[in-house]
């Protein structure tokens, strides 16, 4: 494959492979390539084995890649832990003085990192400099390219340090000059200039902050937990810039329950967790529901059950974010599947929230929390933001914050109470918040009259139930169906959802290249399901795959209650994601 | 639709729902004392919100004419907290029981005290759990036998005034449901109180632990010559659990995280997503 | 139909509707009768609506009875609400002091019971004693049988009021006097003796506590809650009797986090609770999902969602209890579907608890914590309570609770860990408890080795899902299958579960009496679900219904998700259970 | 299988399992305590428990040789407490972070305070949450800035002493990572006192929040003439937060729950289900 490669780098924690590979990912993108990046995170906090892979290509890239093409190990453990995900005739890269590696099916270039950052550039710290350097020299990144990024990452110490960035610098110089002057190059992978394009460089949580932004959410309470805690931190920050405010809560329990004030103060408002935490929020996530007030909950889904494995991937909180809360509580379940959904997706939630007057939970993961992806800039486009329409106060007053005055004597009142959860067809009431003339209700998680009065007559209770769900219809209907993937005429179709779209797609052409007939579905909305798009696919093809990465196939459960489909599951449940290899390898299976 | 013109005069705070509670229920002096402090203050009803939690107490905001959260078990205090985070410009009042502030509720009141938001609680405390029909609550006293508690209640007595002082929460006082008059009066001054204002009211549960008469005998009204600001001075008041005090212990203004989280959206602008995708480029 | 009536009564709460109705119930059955009852509670502490209906008869009852045969109305409000619930045909009893009935379908009994209860009796407070006495005039059940019960009820104030007593016999004897001699009888319901039978009468909440001591529950920690509370203060009571300890927490993440504690400890735990806090247990019971730790939790289901209507029925938490905490983890799910399983499903709660070493949801509902039916008193007899084993210790003290002695010097330890989660071909590792020497181990929500020691590896984790889960198949294999009810040609067939299990018979055997072809399957297991007897029923019928109490067929969903089944969905969601005659209707319209 | 026998010292308290902590974090120095404390006791192993929640903190049962139970963030005392009252036998340790116990966990340091059951808690306060890299924790200092509070926190410091003291905690201390020997005899005493016993200690982490060299100014010991039965003059010396006092604040000896639910399982027999059905015929 030409202008592509996909490059791991395994090291411990705080030796810089991280935020090395980070420089590297961005220099690719401004010199024009796409890029996506995977890693993983010790369980220690400082320290502890880490890795990051990269993958640069000239091509849209979807996946992380089956395997490395090239891959630095700085110790002896990185080695054993990833030669395995080395391609066969890849590239291995090391230092000779850190180990001495197994020999084995690849090229292998020594590098005296050590010696050059201690040595020659008389900074140990520059290690990750020197390394990229290297790959700068081997596979093709302009120096320039990242030495842009690392001026710009380091403007803000350049005064309190000014020699750090000359060391910087020289080590990349160096480096480079050694690969290039002592090494011979033996393998294929050389990257060449390519056009210039509009794109931006970020990681999945750094979508959703935008995308929160850009929905004018007034409102985020949390409490911090791996990996959304970004989400939160971004949010404390850019949120008083927009006039939004922010309030770390004492648990997620409490985190939850302000949101609900919040939005029934009319503020759009989240709150951003992960499993344990989502877990918690159930019984207020069931009051969301029956009172119907609108409230994003972003669950950044991490290894589980239980604590499980907080920096792991896994996407089983599908089947808990369906049915989270005692008794029958509809809500909108919506699930990233890229950087760009993050965003849009985002957006899409907060909407969502506010037109159908209920909970909206977004159900990203701690690989697309962390994926770095280039996405053109195009996607993040000003996009519309709707708030519920509130009952116009009978005294004139309809804004939402109510400037008191025009109260001072007294406020008129209709004689009978506002009918917030009055019947209508869409299921959809009208509503009202704090400051509207006229229009005060009672916000309860009793059964209620269309009043908001506590109401135990079987038939009403019968009738709120099908308004509550009528909503779900009502979405259903006015959603936008997902696209189709692949052949139309495919014998056999994959229905995904989440963060593996991008494997999907990419293991779907593998197949197709193969010969074989192969269409993807991967609906971002899950609850209510487009039943028309869904239906439409299941009939189209002879054998439905399912690919999650979890245990149960909680996708291919629902699919089983909604469709009676009887799905062929493909589970992967390590605390990684699939590769498109996976993907390929379930299509062959199933024909 | 005919419609009417409200005067603000207590009355005028009464909603169409007819109070559940039993006769001689305690929470309705509380809720008359609430129907005169808002009158008193002229409150408008549409910017003025009761947040509830779960217990027969917490049915008081379906009997006042103003808007009204009755959330759930344990938590009015957050969700008045994100309200009146959200939005600063309302009254914001949260209303419940022992069992709901003090048991389920406890950490969520920790929190509003270091918070010290701008809202004000009235606990109706009748130190049982009323709505489920009796069982002991966290100021129960030690020995109390109930349905849950056969052979007495082991576990001591929680001292609300106590901790709340303990917490430097900003204004701490205690009424009691028979002297309504009192106790509107301290809700007043509790909701003009910029700050989180912590009011114990003592309201007794005649239907399954009838304290009324012990209380109309040992309530003590609060020394004349008490310094609200002395801190000290009322945490040794507050130990007086055989005479309980009412009236004012405590009062200490400070900033409030509202308006501090307000002033810091002061500089706000509208959001730009092209100017803020800058820094990802 | 002979030696069977259904008597309903509609009053105030206060008024001893409630109390007279269950006198009456433990009557007939001393008598000789079978009985089951139906009760509705005020949303109100004192006063507000109520409603009894007692079914006896002298053939085993199964339901609560279509429509009553009698109805018995203590004011307008209950003739009003009531009246529609009476058979055509059927008798109404009231007092013309009280209200003058509007005329119907019915015979109608003027009795004066106020009057009596005033002026004759002297006592007010007699009321309900009056009714009883009419109740024995007009339709049978001998003043003996109601005096005994009366008596034992009153032998505790006999003392301190001795005229209570006397005044009680007295209404009865004037009642039953003024009915025989001032009303000709015009119905044709009339109870004669049969024979007596040992049986006792209790409701599904009494039953729960026999059965919880029954498995010698050696701790209970919970929270308040209707419809639970019961199971709570019933265990408050009898455990210290039977060597248990008793815990009321500060709320249920409190209860479900003691109960972990306890377990650990190697007590046989448990918790009860109704949907709201069954919410706020979701994270613990994931951790003893993953942490292997035996724990039974009782969820009595109310009407949802949120906070509902505490005193009605559904049969909502379904899907909640079986996906119930983020991640994959594996729990078992059981629902009795009577009083008599309350006692044996629950000592079978606690036994596959200690032996599979995960949570156990009881999903028992309103209606059935509340209904009293007579039992044969064999089912309530002695059973088999088992109790994980705890590795022996090296130093040879292997009982649970260990008296510190022999420990003094110095204890013996394995070089290596204990293998708490060693892998097995059940799925089931040796467990161990403090007191036992050399086998302690860190129970930990964190993936873990082998050895409960934190671990993050793919393989590991793979292995140890697998793991958790080969437990389910281990259960679902030495579980009993439920057993088929009906027609063995039956071309319909209905799936239920929980507390409409009798109801759904009743429907089949009216449906069979009308000559359709039927047959019911009621697993009491619902998570494994008992896969060889499911689909067996499945494949031997054309059609599936799956009745259910609740909005979105939470059964349905699950036999969809399992089997791909698409059943006919009959679902009631007004807070009150089935009648058989919706049993026959689902029937005759999926014919 | 060979087989070593443990002389009980504080080396054979070690478990196989390495701590995860940083270098220089307090959470070393309070694990030592830890197993001094146990050796001197002379602990048996197996009859001790040592239960956590989540955290850096929380960690700490993974290293040490006796049974253990990580639990979940913030519930380490129920925890602890249901396993004392099903297991009165046993010395139940509960350990964590000030997140766990302050934050998500301070409704149930409350209950705990109440029900006197006998367990004994160190809180090792870095006032940060360490797990999570950084964010305040409620005894962060107000100002206190960090990624989640970028432009400063806007509560109050929460003072776990003064608190644990308004609710008549039987046994009260504070320690200091950085003076083991005493913390380890606190911790000792701990385990000795008959009830709950609350030992905060300053316990720094210098990964995200380096107060080490503050705390190496500031704490200061106990005055020797501090009376540990006078909670007045204990909270008094609470509220000296500039100079934290380490030792021994109060102590208390009172009944425990777990004892009296003990006391009433004494005339208990074994179960008959024959004899208890006759209530229903
Ligand atoms: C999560 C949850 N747990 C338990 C309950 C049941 N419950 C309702 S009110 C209440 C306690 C009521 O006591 P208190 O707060 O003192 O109010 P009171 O009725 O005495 O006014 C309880 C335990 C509930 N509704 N939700
Ligand atoms: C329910 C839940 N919410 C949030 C988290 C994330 N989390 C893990 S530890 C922690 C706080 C740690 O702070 P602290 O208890 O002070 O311990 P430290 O790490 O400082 O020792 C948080 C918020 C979690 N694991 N579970
Ligand atoms: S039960 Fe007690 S608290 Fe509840 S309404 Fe009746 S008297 Fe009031
Ligand atoms: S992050 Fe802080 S608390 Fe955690 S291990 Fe490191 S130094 Fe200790
Ligand atoms: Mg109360
Ligand atoms: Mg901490």
């Amino acid at each position: 494959m030409e202008n592509e490669v996909t490059i791991r780098i395994g090291g411990e924690s705080g030796e810089g492979t991280i935020s090395g590979g980070d420089i590297l990912a961005l220099a690719a993108a401004r010199w024009g390539y796409h890029v996506y990046t995977f890693r993983t995170f010790p369980a220690e906090i400082l320290g502890g084995p880490c890795m990051f892979q990269l993958r640069i290509s000239d091509k849209p890239v979807k996946s992380m890649g089956d395997y490395a093409d090239v891959l630095i190990c700085l110790n002896r453990e990185a080695f054993d832990r990833n030669v395995g995900e080395l391609r066969h005739g890849g590239v291995l890269i090391y230092d000779p003085s850190d180990f001495t590696p197994d020999s084995g099916d690849f090229i292998t270039y020594p590098i005296p990192f050590n010696d050059i950052a201690r040595k020659e550039v008389q900074l140990f710290q520059t290690k990750n400099m020197v390394m990229m350097g290297a790959i700068s020299g081997l596979f093709g990144p302009p120096l320039e390219a990242i030495t842009q990024v690392v001026e710009s990452k380091l403007s803000k110490s350049r005064k309190s340090n000014p020699t750090l960035m000359e060391k910087n610098m020289l080590a990349l110089d160096i480096s480079k000059k050694y690969v290039t002057e002592q090494l011979t190059k033996r393998d294929a992978y050389q990257l060449g200039a390519v056009e210039k394009a509009d794109r931006v460089v970020l990681n999945g949580n750094q979508a959703v902050i935008a995308g929160a932004l850009m929905a004018h959410c007034d409102f985020f309470a949390g409490y911090p937990i791996t990996p959304a805690s970004d989400i939160m931190e971004g949010l404390a920050k850019e949120l008083p810039q927009i006039g939004g405010t922010f309030m770390q809560a004492e648990d997620e329990i409490a985190a939850m329950t302000a949101v609900l004030g919040a939005s029934f103060g009319g503020a759009r408002s989240m709150t951003a967790t992960s499993g344990p935490g989502f877990a918690l929020m159930s019984e207020a996530i069931g009051y969301a529901s029956m009172a119907e007030l609108p409230a994003v909950i972003i669950d950044a889904q991490r290894a589980g059950p239980s604590t499980g494995m907080p920096t792991k991937m896994e996407q089983s909180d599908l089947s808990f974010a369906l049915y989270t809360g005692h008794g029958d509580t509809p809500r909108i379940v919506v699930a990233p599947a890229d950087v760009a959904d993050c965003y849009t997706l985002m957006v899409d939630a907060f909407n969502m929230a506010e037109r159908y007057q209920l909970p909206v939970i977004f159900l990203t993961d701690q690989s697309l929390t962390a994926r770095v992806e280039s996405v053109d800039r195009s996607v993040f486009k000003p996009l519309e933001s709707i708030r519920r329409t509130f009952v116009l106060a009978q005294n004139g007053s309809n804004g939402m914050v109510s400037n008191g005055n025009g109260h001072a004597a007294g406020v008129v009142e209709e004689e009978h109470a506002f009918a917030r959860y009055a019947y209508t067809a869409s299921g959809i009431s009208p509503t009202s918040a704090p400051g509207h003339g006229g229009s005060s209700y009672v916000s309860t998680g009793l059964e209620h009259d269309i009043h908001g009065h506590p109401d135990y007559e079987p038939a009403d209770h019968t009738a709120m139930m099908k308004k509550r769900y009528q909503k779900l219809e009502t979405a259903a209907n006015e959603l936008p169906q997902p696209q189709r993937y692949g052949d139309e005429d495919a014998t056999i179709g994959l229905i995904g959802w989440g963060s593996t779209e991008g494997t999907i797609q990419e293991g779907v052409d593998r197949a197709r290249a193969k010969g074989y007939k192969v269409a993807a579905l991967h609906p971002r909305v899950l609850s209510p399901l487009p039943d028309r798009s869904m239906r439409d696919f299941i009939n189209s093809v002879q054998t439905v795959i399912v690919p999650e990465c979890n245990y149960s196939g909680q996708l291919a459960n629902l699919l089983g209650a909604k469709y009676g489909l009887q799905a062929i599951r493909v589970n992967k449940y390590g605390g990684i994601p699939f590769t498109a290899g996976d993907i390929l390898q379930a299509i062959e299976e199933a024909n | 639709m005919s419609q009417t013109t409200l005067t603000l005069a207590p009355k005028d705070y009464k909603s169409e729902v007819k109070p559940t509670w039993c006769p001689g229920c305690g929470d309705f002096g509380v809720l008359n004392a609430i129907y005169n402090s808002l009158s008193v203050l002229k409150l408008p009803p549409d910017e003025t919100v009761v947040v509830s939690g779960i217990g027969c107490s917490s049915r008081l905001p379906h009997f006042v004419q103003t808007f009204g959260f009755h959330s759930l078990h344990g938590r009015a205090l957050p969700v008045a907290q994100g309200m009146k985070m959200a939005r600063p410009d309302l009254t914001v009042l949260a209303v419940g029981g022992d069992g709901d502030m003090f048991s389920i509720g406890a950490g969520h009141l920790i929190h509003a005290a270091l918070r010290n938001i701008d809202i004000t609680v009235v606990v109706m405390d009748n130190e049982t759990y009323g709505l489920t029909k009796g069982q002991t609550s966290p100021t129960s006293p030690t020995g109390h036998v109930t349905k849950s508690t056969p052979y007495g209640l082991l576990a001591s007595q929680f001292n609300p005034i106590a901790t709340a002082l303990s917490l430097n929460v900003s204004f701490v006082a205690r009424g009691f449901s028979s002297r309504p008059k009192e106790l509107a009066a301290l809700i007043e001054q509790g909701i003009q109180h910029k700050g989180f204002s912590f009011i114990h009211v003592l309201s007794p549960c005649p239907t399954f632990y009838n304290t009324m008469d012990t209380w109309k005998t040992t309530v003590t009204p609060m020394p004349v010559e008490h310094d609200t600001r002395n801190r000290f001075k009322a945490m040794e008041l507050s130990m007086e659990t055989a005479k309980p005090f009412v009236g004012l212990f405590y009062r200490d203004e400070r900033t409030t995280m509202d308006e501090a989280a307000h002033k810091m959206t002061q500089q706000s602008s509208a959001f730009d997503i092209n100017k803020y995708m800058a820094r990802y480029k």
